[in-house]
Order: structure tokens, then C-alpha cells, then sequence
């Protein structure tokens, strides 16, 4: 059959484009069939882009499983799995409807659950953009993962995963992006620049990962009897590396695939991401090198990805040379904002909170503050105003999640659990059995 | 001099390098190892299949000094490493013969 | 060269497009032009599309490699390189030939041998057409390098895996697609619906991998004295969790570059192929967890692939709320799946056979079940027809094969060998020379 | 903002093709509109290409790590995210220019420095050719870090690293391919056919990972007293073939997208690519397998570059039947020259002076001798004056520039820092913390 | 009290550790070693430099136990390991003088 | 009987084999231990946060040969695992009553 669905697709093609080939072209057939085609690009562009957005869940995977500890790597292996496969459903049902539906007050949407824009043979524009959508949202539920690694109990997790696709995220989104689609914010309507999700998707990520950081306390060991800074070595930074390059690539999807238009727009997207990923990792390897005096590979990691996150509300109104200072700026921000976090003692075992959160407000501020159209104290207001209210709205309502998940069924694991690892007692499966793993 | 080899629950092996080293125990040599015993292990499955992992991590610490020193050394292992928990492990004392110290050559009491 | 080359591209774009730049343009140019830029947005998908499917093939030798030990991983990953490598060269002397050749019996293609097809000069169609069907034939054949890992003979795999991709495959997919170039297959005449190949594929595939873990028996220590079957850990489940992530985006090359045109079809294809992966993921953790008390890893990545597995067929016929309902079914059939062929005492370690050819089979029915058009007895009769037909074909074809090889050649190594693991004696190397590998 | 943006982007798209909606359009609208909808489509081609390529320094990173040992593998790792990083930063301020800057000489360019080419407002295809020429350089860069892996002081290779990216690799891109922008060279004006780089980037490459291994001299250990070439396994070859994947799936980047068109041409371009692949895999393997009756991994995975690097310079003016004969010549070349560098005791860990120098130059000259249009003995000529310059100026450069680090801040670790692994000493971090690693 | 060193084939482990598990034996500790002997290792290629592997994973059993059940532990290691074949591996008895449960404090043979 | 231990550094263990296979020593067992004596680990950092490790890797060789050996054996292994700097580590000499063969069941001498 696939053959007659190879005709069909053929026919579906704006059909003046190949009407042509039937009835006699006209200059207004000719015009429709351009745009027709160039509608055509837009669809293969946006879903290219989504593809390669989905694979930064692989990145996120890798990047928390090798900077954790062997003994719970499945577990955050099916964390990261289930926030994708959960998200997928409850954007599906809930969070899209919310995000973009149609919104009087600016505050939330109200219609399009369970893709119900869709009708059989109507425009299909909604279901590309959906795809584009969900695998955001999915991407704000999955930097939460990261700081609440090695002690969290997997069901209080899901539950969590599901809200904050379900509603936190979709939210605060509709206020930033609802005018996207049917709906209508009233942050954007101010005039808020976050092109593809510093504040929206990384920021709100973030905070949620910090109010998860706090409610959940520490690992075991991980701070001393007189408070000193311990030491727990990521397992696998092979594989961590790999995750980078990952998210990396995948950022090449994120950043200009949020044009969701196949144009030459994509172009200073492209390279403004690109630079400032570079500078981040440089400018945190440097910091690190002149703090630790060394090199450190876990900083360096996290500074490209601060650097990423940090153009990601400008990526498409700032130059690439204010991109390097953007992302120069993430990746000594970040190494600092790490070792503010452990000084506080916030047990964040991969960083999200600096890279995400902190990195997500930089990002926000920067697109105002190196706006190729000009930076007026108006613009620098709203954004404040934004990097403010994703922080409140997303920290606090996390936080409240979380509090009530631990009063209710318990947030945390036992100690024995969490001494023995989470795979053995959570999913009864062990990561690696053929190697010697130290107890 | 004597051996002291001290099969404890890999976790407590930080302090116990501490108390030892508050003795003045100047060395030691720790392995990991598997043990079986009274203390059961946990079953895990793959796949639908269950399975039992009945050997559990233990660390061996191997200790040589001077006869004088093993009951101090016993009592030490003894209050660092106990939990009170089944598995806390065992303490076994063997006779050494010679001891060398590869570096100078020394041997006897001094080389360890 | 190159700036030769960029121009010579330039001046091979739709002449009559850029003709503009020499001649007067003129409605019927502008028309040809349309059509021309329309079809190099089909030529730009279909081969992105097909780079994406190809890394699939990557997915596979991790899924296979996390999911067996140590001890064999060299062998694994060499017999899926060269799944990959000869299939390419099988495909292009004979495969191609064979599936989509002309072809006056419906029964298998005569020419088209070596790529014959392409002229120097000529349309260059038949070229992208050809490489992205390859990557199908390689999936095919990589599928069964899982059911029969850590105990087959190096030599024995590569003898089948060429068969499988010059002929087991290309004679089925000629019955079901070839139509889609120069063939004509009975199946699709009757009108069997196989979008993107949950049957031409994925049972073929799976089938052939259920006569080889036949052929071969059970792996040394699998099923006790008394028939209890014993558990034999995989090595790395976080590589086999990343070989999962990229299984799944390859997949949105696999589904929706079925198309192999550039139109707004694809956006549902990716949003059915995703909420199916996402269903199919959670429907198999919720059952293993039943089952088992706990949310065993292995189960829930099989279940992922059981989703994408299972709408393959109907990714361009079914709408995302049915695609949801068909990825959850998958999921939980592919547990219960992998739990009776072991009861069986078929030994599949990467439970392959319950997740490319059960599932492959029910996404065929499901195909039919979900049509948006509408399922009569007639396309219900048609759909398990062709699942039959499959079953019979690839089954047959591939124990024969097996059973040809085994009484030549042999086609299991060593008892010496297995316990001592694949690598050092078939290939004289050693996966994880630096860690402590359990013996 | 988004909405905004998204507008904006709607707006930008070649006006005609949109005006359609508020002017009436015309014939010449149309054509315009049409030209402008394959820039588009040119665009997003040349974006997704240059997305693909960089993903190739993910695998580069994996195949250097597998292929070394695992006390080295965090330093590996922080090299590769350094020569992607760093050549970033240095061909957008220097390299660029360099290569494609105006140059009236022939030899290299003189402006486009600092992406001084973009002017806001202006035309960016600048931006978006530059974006896939840089990932090109970081790929020559990356190459020398296997080759040089295990015993090199991270401060010199951060030097070298730079000098590359921004002048090395620049001045000889200039002389073949600076025409492709502003540039015009000697070396590509006698007709020079390299259409993706097999000298351009991988013998440059190459030949400085050559000088490199001189300079250095071998890892402790590498060699017998009497001489005897002792082996320092690799630890980790699914990682290393995981590598091998994706830079195969990277290739299909670099060569179709260096039409920098999205055109029908592509199509061949994508399978030739492919089928050198896997002729230089096969091949390979074959060929170890006779040498040492074992089918070797590490040799067949550096066969498949092998084939890759190969059909480079050709994949646009040879036949799919002629990639598999060069892919094939470069898989048997590729280990025969592994086993004679060994031989003259020069360490490369990793087979880079072979599958990215050797086989390099072996498919520049194959990109004449299988030309399409023929292979004159002018053309013969020409190949082989630029793949004996490149020779000659990147070891000469490379060997000038290694003797001076060396001779100043000095390039190698000292003896115990090499025995104790440069993780430990350069980066104080641990690769594999919770594994027991032999020492 | 004595101390029983096996060192055995690796995949005879099990075999073993039901037939002391039979004998009584309450507990054992085992470690991963290398052997070099009679046995000889097998070559690996790795790049087209060959290398002799010729240590061989052993699994190394250490059993504490009451002097009179020496004789019958041995038995059951003769012959719940043994294969026939080079390699099969070596019993070890060292006399043990002390032997201490950490959890208890007990000493002596009620602390095996 | 006597049962040598030998704690060395392990990247002078090739050298040791060779020296005792010259010795015509036939069997040896080898395990993977850490060493804590005098000689003092180094210090790395994670995410800022320094730790020391203290526990050094050291390879532990295990040899059972005749009494009359014993000082020859040790001599070999001082002479192929010395490097003079802190760390090169120690042999330990212990008393073995029995020896068996479990591939034969011959005890004693002709056992080893
Ligand atoms: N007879 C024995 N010989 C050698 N090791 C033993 C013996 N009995 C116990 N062990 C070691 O001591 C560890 C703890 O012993 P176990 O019986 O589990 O708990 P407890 O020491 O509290 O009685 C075991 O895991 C094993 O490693
Ligand atoms: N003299 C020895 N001292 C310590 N361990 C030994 C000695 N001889 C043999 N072994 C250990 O016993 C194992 C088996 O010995 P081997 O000589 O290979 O076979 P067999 O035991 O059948 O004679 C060796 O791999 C080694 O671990
Ligand atoms: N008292 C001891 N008991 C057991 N092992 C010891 C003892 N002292 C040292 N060792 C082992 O010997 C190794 C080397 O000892 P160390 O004191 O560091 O240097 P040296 O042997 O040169 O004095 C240590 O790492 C440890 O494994």
C-alpha cells in the first residue's frame, strides 16, 4: 500500500503545484503552488528540527547518568525514558490545550486537549507544531531529573513528571508563547524576547530542579559533620561527554528549528548557538582552571551547555559576536553558580540548577541587553519581569508539589536504598553486572 | 608478627583507615571481595527472570604488626566497623613468619 | 573543484528555475520550475530521512550489545558493521534487483541488478529511491544479530546476512512494495497496507530471528536441569538505553520518510510514530511492574521499540489517539511475548523476536483495525494475509537457511568458546581490556 | 517574542513569494518567488548538513577514547571539546578569512575576518556557508588529537589546536577552495578535484597528526627493547564503534552537503558515500583476518573511515560501482599502512595518519582516475600536485610548529604522569571512579 | 581454627558454594585473582601487535573453619570443582589462631 | 610449605613473573588490591570539591613454594620489583600445613 500512499502524498502536494500537470497553469496557480512548496519546506524544517530536539533527551540521559553513580544508573536511565513517554502523553492530553488553546485572559488556554485541532483532512500545521511543542515541554520536565538524582523514589517522580508537563510548564509557557497558535499571553503581549526558551523551557526547568534540590535535602555523605564540601565523582564522564555533543547537536533543532519556517533566518540562528556553546565551555574551563588549577571536565561539560542555554533567548536578535559574550558570560557564571549551590548546601549532582536556571536568567537578560534593534529600559524591564515571574511561578509551584508529594507518599528513598543504590532496591536491576563496581 | 585480616562492610572502611591510623597503624592493604554468609542478599530480576545475588560486597583488610599491637588492633576493627547489623563481618589472626620491606631490604618488626 | 561542482549544482537546479536568469520566464516556466523545486525539497527529505534510518543501525548494536555480556561485545558490534556493510553491497548487486526490478509475475523483480537503473546523465531518482530503501534491508537483517547473539559462529552470521539482504528480504518486500518503482507485488495488488513496513520490515526481521535462536538452541546456563530459566544479565543497560533514544529519532526517518515526498503528510506520521514509542514505553513498564512488583529497565526499552514497531504499518492511516491505543497494546504484548518464548525455551536475548516480529504483526492488524478509512473484512482478511504470508515466508526461508548451515559449515561455536566469550577466540580481541570483568 | 519572530520569519521569506498576498502577482514575481523558495530550501540543506559534521567531533571523541586507554579518557574528551571550542572561536576570527577572504594572490585571503562579511539587514548566506566551513576545520583539527593521544601536555595541545583552525588548515583551504566564496586559489584554478575535502580536511589533518607522532615519539612501552611493536589495547570498543557510526551518519553531511545546494545531486553523492563505507569495512576486515586469521575489530572499524575518507574528493564525479572499488583500495590500504607505521615506530594510537592522511591521498588520486568525465593525464597531474603540497605544508608546518611548542613550554607529560594517566595528573578527575580499572 | 584457600575456575564458583552450603559451612569470602601455571593463557591481536594473555581469571574461596572439618571441606572442593582438565586450580590450609565476629565480640569457633 | 605474599606496584609485576618463571617457580596467584602505607596518594577535585585518594593501587602476588625457597623467592622479588622509592611495598612469609592439586588430589610438594 505504501505505493498508494506515495500517489496520495504526490497529489496531496499543494495541488495547483502539480495540478499543473493536469489543467493549464495560470500566474495565480503559480503563486499559490510557491507558497504551497515553500509551506512544504516549512513542515520538513520544523520536524527535522523536532527530531533533533527529541535526541537531547539521549543527551540529558547521558549527561546525568555519567555524572552520577554507577549503582543508580538505571534508575536515571527510566527517569529520563518516563519523563519523555509521560510528557509525550500528558502534553498530548493537557499541557498543549493549556499552552496554546484559546485564551481570553492571557492567563491560560482552554481548548485543543488531546490534539482535538485536529480533524481528519484538515490543515496538518497543528500536529507539526505539536510535535515541535511536546518535545520541549519534554525537555523542561527532564532538566529536573538531573538535580534529584540518587535519591528520589521513582513513583513520587512520575507523579511530578506528569504535573510538570501536565500543567507547570504549560502554563508559564502560554503566558510567554500562546500567540504562537490560538493562544495569547500576557507576558508576551509586554513584549517579552525569550525566542526559544531561556526563561520558558530552561529557566522554568531549573527553578523547578532547585525547589526539588531543597525539598529532597541532600544525598548521604555528600556534606560533613562540619559542613565541608564532599566529593561524589560521576561515574562515567565518557559517556557524559558524549551526552554534551548531544544536547549540542540537538540545540542545532532547538534554537533555529523555533523559527518553525525554513528561511535564511535559520542562518545567524545557527552560528549565533554555535559560538556561544564554544565560549561557554572555554570560559568555564578557564574559570575552573584558574580556581581548581586544574582543567576540570566536569565544569568544562557543564559550560558549554550553560553557553547553549544562555543564547537561547537571543539566538535570533543579537549578533554572533554578542553571542560569544553571552556564552563567555554563562560559562564563568555557571562554575560560580556551582559551587554557590554546594556552598549552600543544594545537592544538585549535575548542575541544572546553574545551567537551567541561573544560565536560563542570564540568557534572558542578554537577549534584551544585546538586542540588534537596541536595548531601552523598557525592554530590559519585561525581561527582568519575566526571568521574576518564571521564577516564582516555577519554584514555587514546584516546590508546593513537592512538599505535598513527601507528605503524602514520600519523596525520598530509604537510606539503605540510597547506600545500596536505587537499582538494585527500585527496579531490581543492576546497570552493569559483568564489571567490578565498587560497593 | 602477626596478620590481621578483617572482612568488613565496604562503607565503614573510611573509618576504620582512620581509627587504625590514630593507633599508629602505619599500613594496610584492602581488597574487595564477595562474601557469603549468614547475612542474605537480595534478588533481582532481568528480563522476568529472578535471580538471587547471595554474594555481597564486602572489603578485606589485611593488617601486619606486631604481636603486641593485635588485640588493640581487634578492639579498634571491633568499635569502628560494628553496626550491630548481621554482615558486620569477621576478624581472622594468622601467624607471619617474615616480613620484608621491598624498598630497603629490612626485615622484622622494622620493615613493617 | 568544489567551486566548479557549487556552480555545476546551481545550473542543475530545475533548469527552467534559474533559466529565469538567462531566458525570459514564462507561466509554463515558472510552473516547471515549482515542480522542480518541489521535487528537490522530496530529494533533500528522502535522503535526510534515510541518513536517520541509517543510524539506526547504531541503535541496534547497542540495544544488542547492552543487552548481552561483556564478553561478547566485540562480536556483536562487529556482526552489526557488517550487517550493515555487506546488506549495502547485497542490496545494491542483487536486493534492489530483486524488490523493485520489473516484474511481470508479481512474484519478484528481473532487473535493476548492480543499480543499473542510474545512467550517468540520466534521473537521478532511482539513486535517493535506492539508498533509502538499503537502510530498510539492513534493519531487516541487523534485527536478527540480537536473537542469536553470544553464541554464533562469526563466519555462519556473515553467510546470512548476506541471504537475508540479497533475498529473504528483497523477495517480501517485492510482494508488498514493489510497486513503489519499477515492480508489482500481489500483496499490495490485493491492497495490503504496510506503511513503512511493520511487516515488510520488522516481521521479516523478527521471524527470521525466531528460526535462527531455533536453529542455534538455548545459550550454555539459559534453562536450568529443570527447564527454570535463569537470568543472564545484559552488560551496559545505559548503552542499551541510548541505543533505544536513537532507534526512536531514527525512527522519524523510517516512518515519515516513507513518504519519500516533502509534504505536510509527515507531520502526523511523526506525532502517530511518537505517542506510539511513548504508549508502547509506559504500557510495558506498568505490566513488567505488575508482574514483576518492580519497573524492570529491559522490559520498558523493549516496550518503547514495541511502539514504534508497532505503528510503523499504520503511521500515515491512523490518527495519534489510535496510535496511542496501538503502541499501548504493543507494550504490553511484547512483555507477555518475551516471557512465553522463554517459557518456551527459546532463547532470545534481546527478546528481538517479540519485538520486531509479535509486534510487527499486530501493528500490521492494527493498520487495518485503526484505518481512518475505515476497516471492512475484506482489509482485515488482506492485513492477516499478508502477516501470514510473512510468517511462512521468512520463517521458512531463514530455518532452512540456518539448518543449510549448520550441517556444512556449523553455525554455533564451541562450548570452550562460548563460556569463554565470543571475543578473544572468534576475534582475538578484548572488549574492556582496562576494567575487571567478571569471568 | 516568539510570535513576533515567527512573523517576522513568515515576512522574510523571499518577499515576492508572500507579497503574492497583498500585491497581485506577476510572471516575474513568481520566478522570483520560485528562486527564492530553493534559496530556502538551500538554506535549511546546507544548516542540516553542517549539523551532521558536527556531530562527526562527537564521534571522533568516541572513537580516540575507545581506541586509548581508560586512564587517558577524560583527557581525550576535554581535547576534542577543545578543538571544536577553540576552532570555533579561531576560525571566526581568523581562519575564515584566511580561506575565503578576497585574495588576489592566490594564497590566501585578506578580510572576512571576525564574520566581518555579515552586516545586519545584509544577505546571510555568509552566515550559513561559514557555519558549515567551520565545522570542516574543527574536523581537520580534531583528527591530530588521536594521534598524538595518551602522552600529550593538554596546555600544547591547546596551542596547537588554534594555530590550526585559524592558519594551518585556512591557508591550504584557501589554495583549493577559496573560489567557493570571496577567495580564489592557485591550487583550484589548475582544476584541483577535491569536492568534500579527502585533502583538503583529512589529509591536512592527517599529515599534522604525522608530524605530531614524530615529534612526540611513542607512549612508554609501545616498543620492545629489541624493537618488538607491543600492543596498549584500546578499553572500550563499543564506545569506539558507537564513534565509527556516527561519523559514518556525520558523512553524510560532509560530502552531499558540500554541494551546498539542495539539488538531485545529492543523491548520488549519498550513495556513493555509502557504499565506499562499507566496501572499505569489508575490506578491511578481510584483509586482517588474512594477515592475523583473526577478523580484527579495531582494523575493520578503521576500515570504514578508511572507505569514507576515500570517496571524499570524488563522491561527486564517480560512479556508485567506482566508490566500492575505492572504498575497498582504501579499506586494504588502511591496514597495511597501520601495520607499516608501526613498523617505523611512530605511535599513533589510533590509525589517524592512515585512514584520514594515507587514505586521504589515496582518494584525491582515485578522484581523478574514476572521473566521470575521464582522467586525463593533466588531470592525474593536477591531483597529485595537490596532494604532495598538501603534504608538504601541513607535516611542514605542523613539524615546525610541534618542535617549537616542544622547544619552549614543551609537549609532552612527564614519565610518571603518563604511567599515572593525564586524567589524574593534567585534569585531577577520574574517568570511571566506581570501576575497578587495572592500574 | 583453619583457613581454606581455594583457588578454582571461575564458573565452578556455584557449584561449589551449594556443595559447602550442603556441608554446613556457614559462610566464605571470594575474591577475583589471576592465575599463572601449567595452565597456559591464549594470544590476542589488537591493531596487528599480538599479546600473550597468560594470567587467567581464578576465583580465589577463603573458608574459616574448625579444624576437624578441614579434611571434609577439601573433599567437597576436590570434587565439586574439580574438571580434570589444567587449570582446576589449588587448596591451600593455613592455620588461623584467632577468629572474631565483629557484630558479637564472639571469639573462636562460635564466631565462624 | 610456605605461602609468600608480595605487595608490589603493579606495573613491575611482568618483570616479577618473568624473574620467578626464571626462578622455576610454576604457579602464582595475583589480585588487584590498594595499598595505604607511607607513601601518600595525590588529590583531585570534582565540580570543585577537592578529595584525597589515599588508597594507592598495589598488585598483591601470591606464591606457595617449598620452605627451602623461601629465600631465594625473596631475593627475586626485591630484585625485579625494587625501584628504591617509597611505595615499592612488602612481602609477608606464612606458615602453609597442606597443599592439594584438585586436578589430581595430590598433596604437599608435588602438589605445587
Ligand atoms: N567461615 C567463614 N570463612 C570466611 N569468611 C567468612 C566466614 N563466615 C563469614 N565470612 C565473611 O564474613 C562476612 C559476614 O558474615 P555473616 O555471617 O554474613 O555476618 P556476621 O559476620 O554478622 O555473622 C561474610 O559475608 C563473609 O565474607
Ligand atoms: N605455587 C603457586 N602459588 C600460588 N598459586 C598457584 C601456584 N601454582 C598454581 N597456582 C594457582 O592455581 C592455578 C591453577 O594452577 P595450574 O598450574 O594452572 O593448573 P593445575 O592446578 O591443574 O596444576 C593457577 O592459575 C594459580 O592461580
Ligand atoms: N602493615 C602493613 N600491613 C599490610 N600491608 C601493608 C602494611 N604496610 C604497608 N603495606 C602495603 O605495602 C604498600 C607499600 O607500603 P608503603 O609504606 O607505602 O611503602 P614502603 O613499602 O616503601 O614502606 C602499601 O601500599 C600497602 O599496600
Amino acid at each position: 500500500m505504501k505505493k498508494f500512499w506515495f500517489l496520495a502524498a504526490l497529489l496531496l502536494i499543494p495541488a495547483v503545484a502539480y495540478g499543473a500537470e493536469e489543467s493549464v497553469p495560470t500566474i495565480a496557480s503559480n503563486a499559490a503552488a510557491v507558497k504551497g512548496v515553500q509551506t512544504n519546506l516549512n513542515y520538513v524544517w520544523t520536524l527535522v528540527a523536532a527530531a533533533l530536539v527529541f535526541f537531547m533527551q539521549a543527551g540529558f540521559a547521558l549527561v546525568e547518568t555519567g555524572l552520577t553513580r554507577a549503582k543508580n544508573a538505571v534508575n536515571i536511565i527510566m527517569k529520563n525514558l518516563m519523563d519523555f513517554s509521560i510528557g509525550s502523553i500528558a502534553y498530548w492530553a493537557v499541557g498543549f490545550g493549556i499552552m496554546f488553546g484559546v485564551n481570553a485572559t492571557g492567563w491560560f488556554g482552554t481548548n485543543g486537549f488531546f490534539l482535538s485541532d485536529f480533524k481528519v483532512g484538515g490543515d496538518p500545521w497543528v500536529l507539526a507544531f505539536w510535535m515541535f511543542q511536546v518535545v520541549f515541554a519534554a525537555t523542561a520536565a527532564t532538566i529536573v531529573s538531573g538535580a534529584m538524582a540518587e535519591r528520589t523514589k521513582f513513583t513520587a517522580y512520575l507523579i511530578y513528571s506528569a504535573v510538570i508537563s501536565a500543567f507547570v510548564y504549560p502554563v508559564f509557557g502560554c503566558w510567554a508563547w500562546g500567540g504562537l497558535f490560538h493562544g495569547n499571553g500576557w507576558l508576551e503581549n509586554l513584549g517579552f524576547i525569550d525566542f526559544a526558551g531561556s526563561t520558558v523551557v530552561h529557566s522554568i526547568g531549573g527553578w523547578a530542579a532547585l525547589a526539588g534540590a531543597i525539598v529532597l535535602g541532600p544525598r548521604i555523605g555528600k556534606y560533613g559533620k562540619n559542613g565541608e564540601v564532599k566529593a561524589i565523582p560521576g561515574h562515567n564522564i565518557p559517556l557524559a561527554a558524549l551526552g554534551v555533543f548531544i544536547l549540542w547537536i540537538g540545540w542545532f533543532g532547538f534554537n533555529p528549528g523555533s523559527t518553525t519556517t525554513g528561511t535564511p533566518d535559520i542562518a545567524m540562528i545557527f552560528v549565533n548557538t554555535n559560538e556561544a556553546g564554544a565560549a561557554g565551555a572555554l570560559a568555564a574551563m578557564f574559570t575552573a582552571w584558574l580556581i581548581f588549577k586544574k582543567p576540570d571536565a566536569g565544569m568544562t561539560l557543564n559550560g558549554a551547555l550553560a553557553g547553549l542555554v544562555g543564547i537561547t533567548a537571543g539566538c535570533a536578535n543579537v549578533t554572533p559576536g554578542s553571542a560569544l559574550i553571552i556564552g563567555a558570560v554563562a560559562g564563568v557564571l555557571v562554575v560560580l553558580s556551582v559551587l554557590f549551590i554546594d556552598r549552600i548546601h543544594v545537592d544538585d549532582p549535575v548542575g541544572a540548577v546553574s545551567v537551567h536556571g541561573v544560565c536560563g536568567a542570564w540568557g534572558t537578560l542578554a537577549a534584551g541587553l544585546f538586542n540588534i534593534g537596541g536595548a531601552t529600559a523598557k525592554i530590559i524591564g519585561v525581561q527582568l519581569l519575566g526571568i521574576g515571574t518564571a521564577f516564582v511561578w516555577s519554584f514555587g509551584a514546584a516546590f508546593i508539589l513537592f512538599k505535598l508529594v513527601k507528605a503524602t507518599m514520600g519523596l525520598r528513598v530509604s537510606p539503605e536504598e540510597e547506600i545500596g543504590g536505587l537499582d538494585a532496591i527500585e527496579h531490581g536491576n543492576t546497570a552493569y553486572p559483568d564489571f567490578q563496581v565498587h560497593a | 608478627m602477626k596478620k590481621i585480616e578483617a572482612i568488613i562492610k565496604p562503607f565503614k572502611l573510611d573509618d576504620l583507615k582512620a581509627a587504625l591510623h590514630d593507633l599508629g597503624v602505619q599500613g594496610m592493604t584492602v581488597s574487595e571481595v564477595k562474601g557469603f554468609g549468614r547475612q542474605k542478599g537480595h534478588t533481582e530480576i532481568y528480563r522476568g527472570a529472578e535471580y538471587v545475588v547471595d554474594f555481597i560486597p564486602k572489603a578485606k583488610v589485611e593488617i601486619v604488626i606486631q604481636a603486641d599491637l593485635v588485640e588493640k588492633v581487634i578492639e579498634t576493627i571491633m568499635t569502628s566497623t560494628r553496626t550491630g547489623k548481621i554482615g558486620d563481618g569477621k576478624i581472622f589472626v594468622l601467624d607471619v613468619e617474615t616480613v620484608c620491606r621491598i624498598r630497603t631490604g629490612e626485615r622484622g618488626e622494622e620493615a613493617i
